[in-house]
């Protein structure tokens, strides 16, 4: 799997998907992400690493303006997507989230039943024109996040009654049943036992086919395995960004090598 | 020693107790080096509860026997001649009382002494008049029995209290003292403190409990006289309310519940849509300064008197809906109607829809709304599809609170739907509830034990099973849809 | 799979793949969706403030005129010859003379003074001018002489109320035209009135004793103040805030946080919802029953009323406060119970804090309900005419007091409709007694106020 | 203890009361006198509640007692009830002072208001529309009558010297006799198609609701529409103009007494009770040139015995 | 540092701190842990490993009796601390779980300051004399949970304001505060980086000193590095329990090895 995805590498087109220049984010006075410039490629999956507390949820938050919702950030900077600028007053960011799609570090799956879980982006955004096709939407996605054999015989019970791993899984799939174009991960494998962890890596790879990924990992090691572009952040700076192959294998800032070459976890 | 006194004392021997507890505790776990088991707070709090509950269980207590006690002995003691044909010995011993009090006032106010009191008699001084300068007044001369009797009242009251000082004081000390040598590092003080705030838990609880009791049995009885005058199936079955003075009415509750159920519908109507609306806007859309500016004022709806809102469905609201609605499309002539008293109503109950429903839906976790942004769901997508469901429990305990207050509410129905008790469907005729039927029946001008006035309490035990219906109802509908986030 | 996933995005109707600039039919769809929620939950609070608004305006309206009043200044000739015919200033003699006797004396000084201002107007004799004056203020004069004995003799000046009809005559109420139909009043008077006012002798002034005087009775609209009612109406609402609150606080917290889920919880949650919908007046008949009856409590007392409030606003506070304590995430009690927290602590440290805005806003709802009811207090006799004051707290619990909202409705009962200004006016008296009450937990409740 | 007197009971005799407690407090030594209102029924219940500090001294009662009030007063231990008139209260019938002006027969009222009237000689639903209808001599105006509702004493009153005097005059009675009807109870039957309105409220409530009905016409107690002259005009009954004369002389034919009960065995027990209620019925007072005269009383031709009764504390007797 | 521990792990005592007998959960209907039997050794460090939804947390909330708090969770069985059964209805579940503490998946710092939510503990346990022994005792646990250095200037910040690793590490910080005899830690590292989860696993090898250390992790390489004894959970059976070496190089059950030898994490 690791040769194929080197090979893989390659293949995808250099389209860029979103560009972001000297991004700039602020909580009330903390200065949480300073200048940074990123492009993530089309068809492409971009790894974000770097030490807690550094900015990489908060960074993956502005790429689909999720931090409106937060009172005290304020995000200063040009986030394009697909040339356009994300921030302008004309878009409608429900329509930008509905093209970058998000699944969140704390697993939160509403209180509804699984099957309505993973139905409700299909719903709103009208993907099924009947119930078995609504179905067949949940079916699929809920097979892509690895949890359809667990949860096959309990659609109906709460999302909430998941295990920690199965809420994070049953978020992935509800991300994926609305088909973004660029889906953002935010350590979306954090709380998966090796096996399941595959089975989304797998994921990953196959939504690379026609969309682009961003995930934010604390895996090195997944960094690499699924990841083309990878970006180390460090204090809210943009350390460095490239290939993942180069980063990994040949850093040019001194604080990569020393984040990479730590000890492993 | 006076009540307050004692209770001062008592509490400040409790807060005494606190210190020396928490003290003890700290010294003792310092000199066997073992560690306390709870917190040094708790042990302070276990010696405080110990020093004031008992003490003060026991002076409510002594408080409440003691009168009983002296009055039973005294008032066997007065003769039956002084006893005024007509009159009632517990008359007389509140005359004893009021003499009682009253010399403590001439003691306090002239400086007579005690001997002088002790042989000062009814016959020979004009008691009334002494009194009188003091400023208690008495209704008539004294007769010497009954001077006899409050003077011994007077002592009998003196000796209980100090008795009873001394028994409080002394249980205050011996349940301090006990509990603080009780005081060992292992001992559970955390548990003990916290059994004794649970048991106050339980105990306001049962508060509900014994009001429900008192409801019921204060109306069962007239209820129960009202069925033995009028027969329960023309009361539950009858179409008719028709009440007259001189008997022969008929009293169906049929037509009332009707109206009830149709005013409280139009209300709910109006007050849970714009309610909700109205949390909802304050919670996810409005500024925190807007909010917090709109939320009281609109809380001040529920304050204003029915009364007011009675008056404004009346002048207003009737004429208006009657000039504009009623009339144009030939449903009527009435300016009081179902509907009028119905919106007015509404409005009434707006803040308990919005103000409760606010504070439910600001509680929802804000990780629920980003999982619906993050999804591309629009607000109002997240609001109606995510955050409602999470809230819904307490939503629906507003919407309930706010159908108890249509349900018990007069003074708006009898402004703005009338007095006129009908079965029927036009909105725009008169109608009436069974709140205001028991308030006019229970105030008017019949005689008490006519079947005219007890229906009263017939139709508010009524409705009370009734609404104990829909509540076990509403009860079973929210278990079935009640969601839990996390 | 991945072609599977290709079809159905090329396949789905009204999926943009366009620019974010263009709003797709669906997303136009939603976005008008959106706007038009949005725009009703606008309109539903501007609904509700403009009722506000139109409810206060029209309470304001009526009853500001309550705050102001107009009194007439006279010179009182104290006649030896009414009030102490013997002449030996014994006070016991002097206070036999009642305010009957008290009221010609006003007469004779109303006529004098229109002499000494040089006022005559037509048709008008002397008792006519002298129902310009209260009918209260042969009781002022009563009770200023009886302190005064002294002054027997003297000519003393006292500002007195005008009466009712005059009162309104400079507030609008009573016009000449009405004064024509009125038996109450002629336009004579109300020509003497202006002209008394030319010459300084009337005057419209703030209206303190609306504040501080007890009720007075139909013939004295001019007098009526709210003193007790006030005075009643704390009373009851101290009872009320502590024993409702942390009863009702307690009991939600036994309920949604310790007691076992069996049929005992459930039969106790379904009686306290249906107790909230207990006519309040039935309350009142089970205060009659326990309170008075039973307990042998004083009839016409606040604590009677608070205790019956106090039953009455129990349900509205464990139920807001219930939904409330619903509402903490449960993982906010599991981090504290795993630090070794006892349930109790979970509860009172973390729990409670978070739910103390939903608990506020109860006692805030309950509160202004309790302070606005008036039929209970029918039952237990607070619906009255109480002109004594109570005593201070805690006597003063025992003795008998009004209550404000009693006094609005008996004022609202009353013929003459100078009561209907004192209404009014002591609904905004209620009023801002609500918002003072509510301001601290307005500012308590903002403090707690957070989003997790 | 209690040192003020306790009074409860009608709200048509509340106004009387308050004006004498007032003039009580200002001119004796004992505190003002609390007068709880609620309704003649649920003040007679009180006083009847027992003999003791914490029941009421005196109820007062737009109507006379009734058998079973002794009944459970005696039951309860009060055995010596004084019963107190205090004077006559007159029922008057006013419209908007700008609208028609009118002058009834109860025949009228009967004709407007009753669920059946005769025509040609056998009772039909009563389907008059306007006064008109009624009476050719009365204006064209729609019926809509406000009367009090069935809790009020003053309806007991309207029936009997309204409707059922008109009942009688216009021959609906005897064919209600001869239907079967014993006491023709039928006469009293109203019509329910909203013509007539009942308020349960007060006089205020049917002052505000002519103000929202031009057209209606109300029932009022003779003191309230004293004061509001200004906005009613009074109709005449029978051709007679009410006032305290008239009513006094008797010829107004719709008034009733006003009475007010004392509990006998609270005499001398609590302060003032005595000298409350000599002074209540005192001239001064209740006389026809007394201040309750004044607000609109009708004084009682027989007050002179009454006040004998008082001061010898004559206890009721049975009622006849 | 791995030799190290291989070395340390021979000193531990061999004094068996939590003894568990033939436990049984259930959540309504589901049989969520079947017929487990674990002896949790003092002085040692047990790491719980299983794919997700296996029963993990379940289990390891029985042992300081949260499972109490939900309603429909039944829990059969002996668990015994220093030889006393816990659910005997003499112990106060609050003094077993002051010594028995525990780390929760999902971070859920109280929405306090950062400083009262390590305070917490401390407070309710009378730990402190005074301000400055709680100062002491505050900053001593963030220091331990590797969180002072970011948090030291804003301890009067929100702990809800915290990026997901730093709230991770608070709550770390805030179990140990207490201090513990058993700590209980639910993958306490998932939400971290490599620096920080060596940091925490150094955490863990010091508690290990004097109390017992119970981990649920994910990641077989931290099982190997931090752990002494190592239980296998699958589908609710505890499949395998034993030395972490002998688990990780010479597993009995096939299913283990299935499992060890997947793709790793
Ligand atoms: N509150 C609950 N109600 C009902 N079922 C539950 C509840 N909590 C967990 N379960 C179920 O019990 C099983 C075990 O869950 P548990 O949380 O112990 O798994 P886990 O091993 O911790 O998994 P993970 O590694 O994903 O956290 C799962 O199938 C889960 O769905
Ligand atoms: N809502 C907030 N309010 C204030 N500060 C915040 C908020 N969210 C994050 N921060 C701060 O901003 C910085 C970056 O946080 P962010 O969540 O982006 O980190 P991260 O890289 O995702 O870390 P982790 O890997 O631990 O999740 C941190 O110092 C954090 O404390
Ligand atoms: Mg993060
Ligand atoms: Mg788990
Ligand atoms: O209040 P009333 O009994 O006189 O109608």
């Amino acid at each position: 799997m690791n040769d194929m995805s080197r090979l893989e590498r390659t293949v995808g087109t250099k389209n860029i998907k979103m560009e972001c220049r000297d991004c700039q984010v602020y909580y009330g006075d903390t200065h949480a992400i300073k200048d940074v410039n990123v492009d993530i490629e089309d068809k492409t999956v971009t790894a974000f690493i770097g030490p807690s507390g550094c900015g990489k949820s908060t960074f993956l938050r502005c790429l689909n303006r999720m931090n409106d919702t937060i009172s005290v950030a304020r995000v200063e900077g040009q986030f394009k997507l697909d040339g356009e600028d994300i921030y302008d007053r004309r878009v409608d960011p429900v329509q930008l989230r509905a093209k970058v799609g998000m699944v969140f570090q704390k697993p939160n799956p509403f209180p509804k039943s699984i099957y309505d879980n993973v139905a409700y982006g299909p719903r709103i955004h009208g993907l099924a024109r009947n119930k078995a096709e609504l179905d067949d939407i949940v079916e699929q996605a809920l097979r892509r996040g690895a949890l359809w054999n667990e949860v096959k015989d309990r659609l109906d019970a709460p999302g909430t009654g998941l295990s920690g791993g199965q809420q994070q899984r049953l978020c992935i799939a509800r991300a994926v049943a609305t088909e973004p174009e660029v889906l953002l991960m935010d350590e979306p494998c954090s709380a998966l036992d090796p096996i399941a962890t595959a089975q989304v890596e797998e994921l990953i790879d196959e939504l690379r086919q026609s969309y682009s990924v961003v995930i934010v990992t604390h895996s090195m090691q997944q960094a690499a395995r699924v990841s083309q572009k990878t970006a180390f952040f460090h204090l809210g700076n943009l350390v460095e960004f490239g290939e993942t192959g180069q980063i990994f294998t040949n850093p040019v800032d001194p604080r990569t090598e020393s984040y990479i070459t730590g000890r492993i976890g | 020693m006076s009540v307050s006194i004692i209770t001062l004392i008592v509490l400040g021997i409790a807060v005494l107790g606190f210190f020396l507890g928490r003290q003890r505790a700290l010294s003792l776990s310092a000199s066997s080096g073992k560690r306390l088991h709870s917190l040094p707070g708790y042990y302070g709090q276990m010696v405080f509860l110990f020093a004031a509950v008992p003490a003060l269980l026991l002076m409510t207590a002594w408080l409440f026997m003691q009168p009983i006690l002296i009055e039973g002995r005294i008032s066997a003691n007065i003769p039956d001649s002084v006893i005024p044909e007509g009159g009632a010995r517990s008359l007389v011993m509140a005359d004893v009382r009021r003499i009682a009090g009253g010399l403590d006032a001439l003691i306090a106010d002239s400086g007579m002494t005690e001997t002088a009191l002790d042989q000062m008699r009814a016959d020979e001084t004009d008691v009334r008049s002494q009194l009188g300068n003091v400023g208690v007044a008495l209704g008539s001369d004294v007769p010497v029995q009954v001077f006899e009797a409050a003077k011994e009242y007077r002592a009998s009251s003196k000796t209980g209290s100090l008795l009873m000082s001394i028994a409080v004081l002394a249980v205050c000390g011996l349940f301090a003292a006990w509990s603080l040598l009780r005081i060992s590092p292992d001992q559970r003080a955390r548990n003990v403190s916290e059994g004794f705030v649970l048991a106050l838990l339980v105990g306001a609880s049962l508060v509900a409990i014994l009001t429900t009791v008192g409801i019921v049995t204060s109306l069962l009885f007239e209820t129960f006289h009202f069925f033995k005058l009028y027969p329960a199936r023309e009361f539950f079955f009858s179409t008719v309310w028709n009440p007259q003075f001189r008997g022969g009415s008929e009293l169906g509750i049929l037509p009332l519940l009707w109206g009830t159920l149709y005013v409280s519908f139009i209300a709910l109507l109006l007050a849970v849509p714009v309610g909700l609306m109205i949390a909802i806007y304050l919670a996810e859309y409005a500024s925190k300064a807007m909010r917090s500016v709109a939320k009281p004022a609109i809380e001040v709806l529920a304050g204003i008197p029915t009364i007011v809102y009675g008056l404004f469905a009346l002048i207003t609201v009737g004429p208006f809906l009657r000039d504009w609605l009623a009339q144009p499309m030939g449903l009527g002539n009435s300016s009081s109607s179902v509907l009028t008293a119905g919106l007015v109503m509404g409005i009434m109950l707006i803040p308990f829809v919005s103000s409760l429903s606010d504070d439910i839906i600001n509680a929802v976790p804000q990780s629920m709304r980003d999982g619906s942004f993050g999804l591309g769901a629009t607000k109002s997508e997240t609001i109606r599809q995510v955050i409602l469901p999470a809230a819904l429990p307490g939503v629906v305990g507003a919407v309930l609170l706010a159908a108890s207050r249509a349900i018990g509410e007069t003074m708006i129905v009898v402004m703005g739907a009338g007095a006129a008790a009908k079965l029927g469907l036009n909105p725009f005729e008169a109608m009436t509830t069974v709140t205001v039927k028991i308030v006019s029946q229970l105030t008017g001008d019949t005689e008490f034990a006519s079947p005219e006035t007890l229906v009263a309490f017939a139709l508010g035990l009524t409705l009370f099973v009734f609404t104990l219906g829909l509540n076990v109802l509403a009860l079973y509908i929210v278990r079935k849809y009640r969601e839990q986030y996390e | 799979m991945t072609d599977a996933t290709a079809n159905s995005t090329g396949g789905t109707p009204g999926r943009n793949a366009g620019s974010l600039f263009d709003k797709d039919p669906r997303t136009r769809k939603r976005n008008a969706a959106e706007t038009r929620f949005r725009m009703m939950g606008l309109a539903a609070v501007i609904f509700g403030v403009l009722c506000l608004v139109g409810l206060l305006g029209s309470i304001i309206s009526n009853g500001v005129s309550a705050f102001s009043q107009t009194f007439i200044i006279v010179d009182v000739f104290l006649d030896p010859a009414k009030l102490d015919k013997d002449g030996d200033r014994d006070p016991d003699k002097i206070a036999k003379v009642t305010t009957f006797g008290y009221a010609p004396l006003i007469a004779t000084a109303m006529e004098q003074a229109m002499e000494q201002a040089n006022i005559s107007i037509e048709g008008l004799g002397k008792k006519d001018a002298a129902e310009l004056v209260s009918k209260e203020a042969p009781a002022q004069l009563r009770n200023y002489v009886l302190n005064n004995i002294d002054e027997i003799g003297e000519t003393v000046r006292f500002k007195v109320l005008a009466s009712g009809r005059i009162d309104g005559y400079y507030k609008g109420r009573v016009t000449m035209a009405s004064a024509e139909l009125d038996r109450n009043v002629s336009p004579a008077q109300l020509q003497l009135a202006d002209q008394l006012k030319a010459a300084g002798l009337l005057s419209t002034g703030f209206n303190w004793q609306f504040f501080t005087a007890p009720d007075a009775s139909d013939t004295r609209p001019e007098a009526a103040g709210l003193g007790v009612a006030i005075l009643g109406s704390l009373y009851m609402m101290i009872i009320v805030l502590v024993l409702a609150l942390p009863l009702g606080v307690a009991a939600s917290v036994y309920l949604e946080e310790f007691a076992p889920q069996n049929w005992l919880t459930d039969a106790i949650e379904v009686n306290i919802a249906n107790l909230a919908a207990v006519p309040s007046i039935v309350f009142g008949i089970l205060g009659l029953a326990i309170f008075i009856n039973m307990a042998g409590l004083p009839q016409s007392a606040p604590i009677v009323g608070g205790l019956v409030l106090t039953l009455m606003t129990l349900p509205t506070i464990i139920i807001a406060t219930r939904a409330a304590l619903k509402a903490v995430p449960p993982s906010i009690r599991d981090a504290a119970l795993g630090v070794g927290a006892s349930k109790m602590q979970s509860v009172f440290h973390h729990v409670l804090p978070l739910a103390a805005p939903g608990i506020l806003t109860g006692t805030i709802i309950g509160l202004a309900q309790a302070l606005g009811e008036t039929a209970p207090l029918l039952l237990i006799g607070m619906v009255a005419f109480v002109r004594e004051f109570p005593d201070g707290p805690p006597d003063g619990f025992f003795d008998p007091a009004s209550a404000l909202p009693v006094q609005v409705y008996n004022w609202t009962q009353r013929g003459d409709p100078a009561f209907v200004e004192r209404a009014s006016g002591a609904i905004i008296v209620l009023l801002i007694f609500l918002v003072c009450m509510n301001a601290l937990a307005i500012v308590l409740r903002r403090r707690f106020e957070r989003r997790w | 203890a209690r040192d003020q007197i306790q009074i409860a009971g009608s709200s048509t005799v509340l106004p009387y009361a308050a004006i004498v407690a007032e003039a009580f407090g200002e001119n004796f030594d004992f505190p003002t006198p609390v007068v709880e209102s609620g309704g003649s029924g649920a003040g007679r219940k009180k006083l009847c509640e027992g003999v003791g500090e914490n029941t009421i001294d005196i109820a007062n009662s737009s109507s006379r007692i009734k058998q079973s009030d002794i009944d459970l007063c005696a039951s309860n231990g009060v055995t010596e009830i004084q019963e107190v008139r205090i004077g006559y209260d007159g029922i008057v019938f006013a419209s908007d002072i700008n609208g028609a002006t009118f002058a009834f027969t109860p025949a009228d009222w009967y004709n407007a208001l009753a669920a059946k009237v005769v025509k040609d000689g056998v009772l039909v639903d009563n389907m008059n529309k306007t006064w008109k209808d009624v009476n050719p001599d009365l204006p064209d105006q729609d019926i809509l009558a406000f009367i009090p509702g069935t809790k009020h004493g003053t309806r007991e009153v309207f029936d009997e010297k309204v409707i059922h005097a008109g009942c009688e005059a216009t021959g609906a009675e005897e064919l209600y006799k001869a239907a079967g009807d014993e006491k023709a109870k039928g006469c009293n039957a109203l019509r329910t198609d909203g013509a007539s309105i009942d308020i349960d409220g007060d006089y205020t409530e049917t002052l505000a609701r002519i103000d929202a009905n031009k057209n209606g016409i109300g029932v009022f107690g003779l003191s309230f529409y004293q004061n509001n002259t200004d906005k009613l005009v009074v109709a005449t009954m029978d051709g007679v103009v009410p006032s305290v004369e008239t009513i006094a002389s008797g010829e107004y034919p719709v008034s009733r007494p006003l009475y007010f009960y004392v509990k006998n065995a609270h005499l001398g027990v609590i302060p003032g009770l005595q000298e409350y209620i000599e002074f209540f019925v005192s001239d001064e007072i209740a006389g026809p040139d007394g201040p309750l005269s004044e607000y609109g009383l009708v004084s009682d031709p027989e007050l002179a015995a009454t006040q004998e009764a008082v001061a010898n504390r004559t206890p009721m007797g049975p009622l006849n």
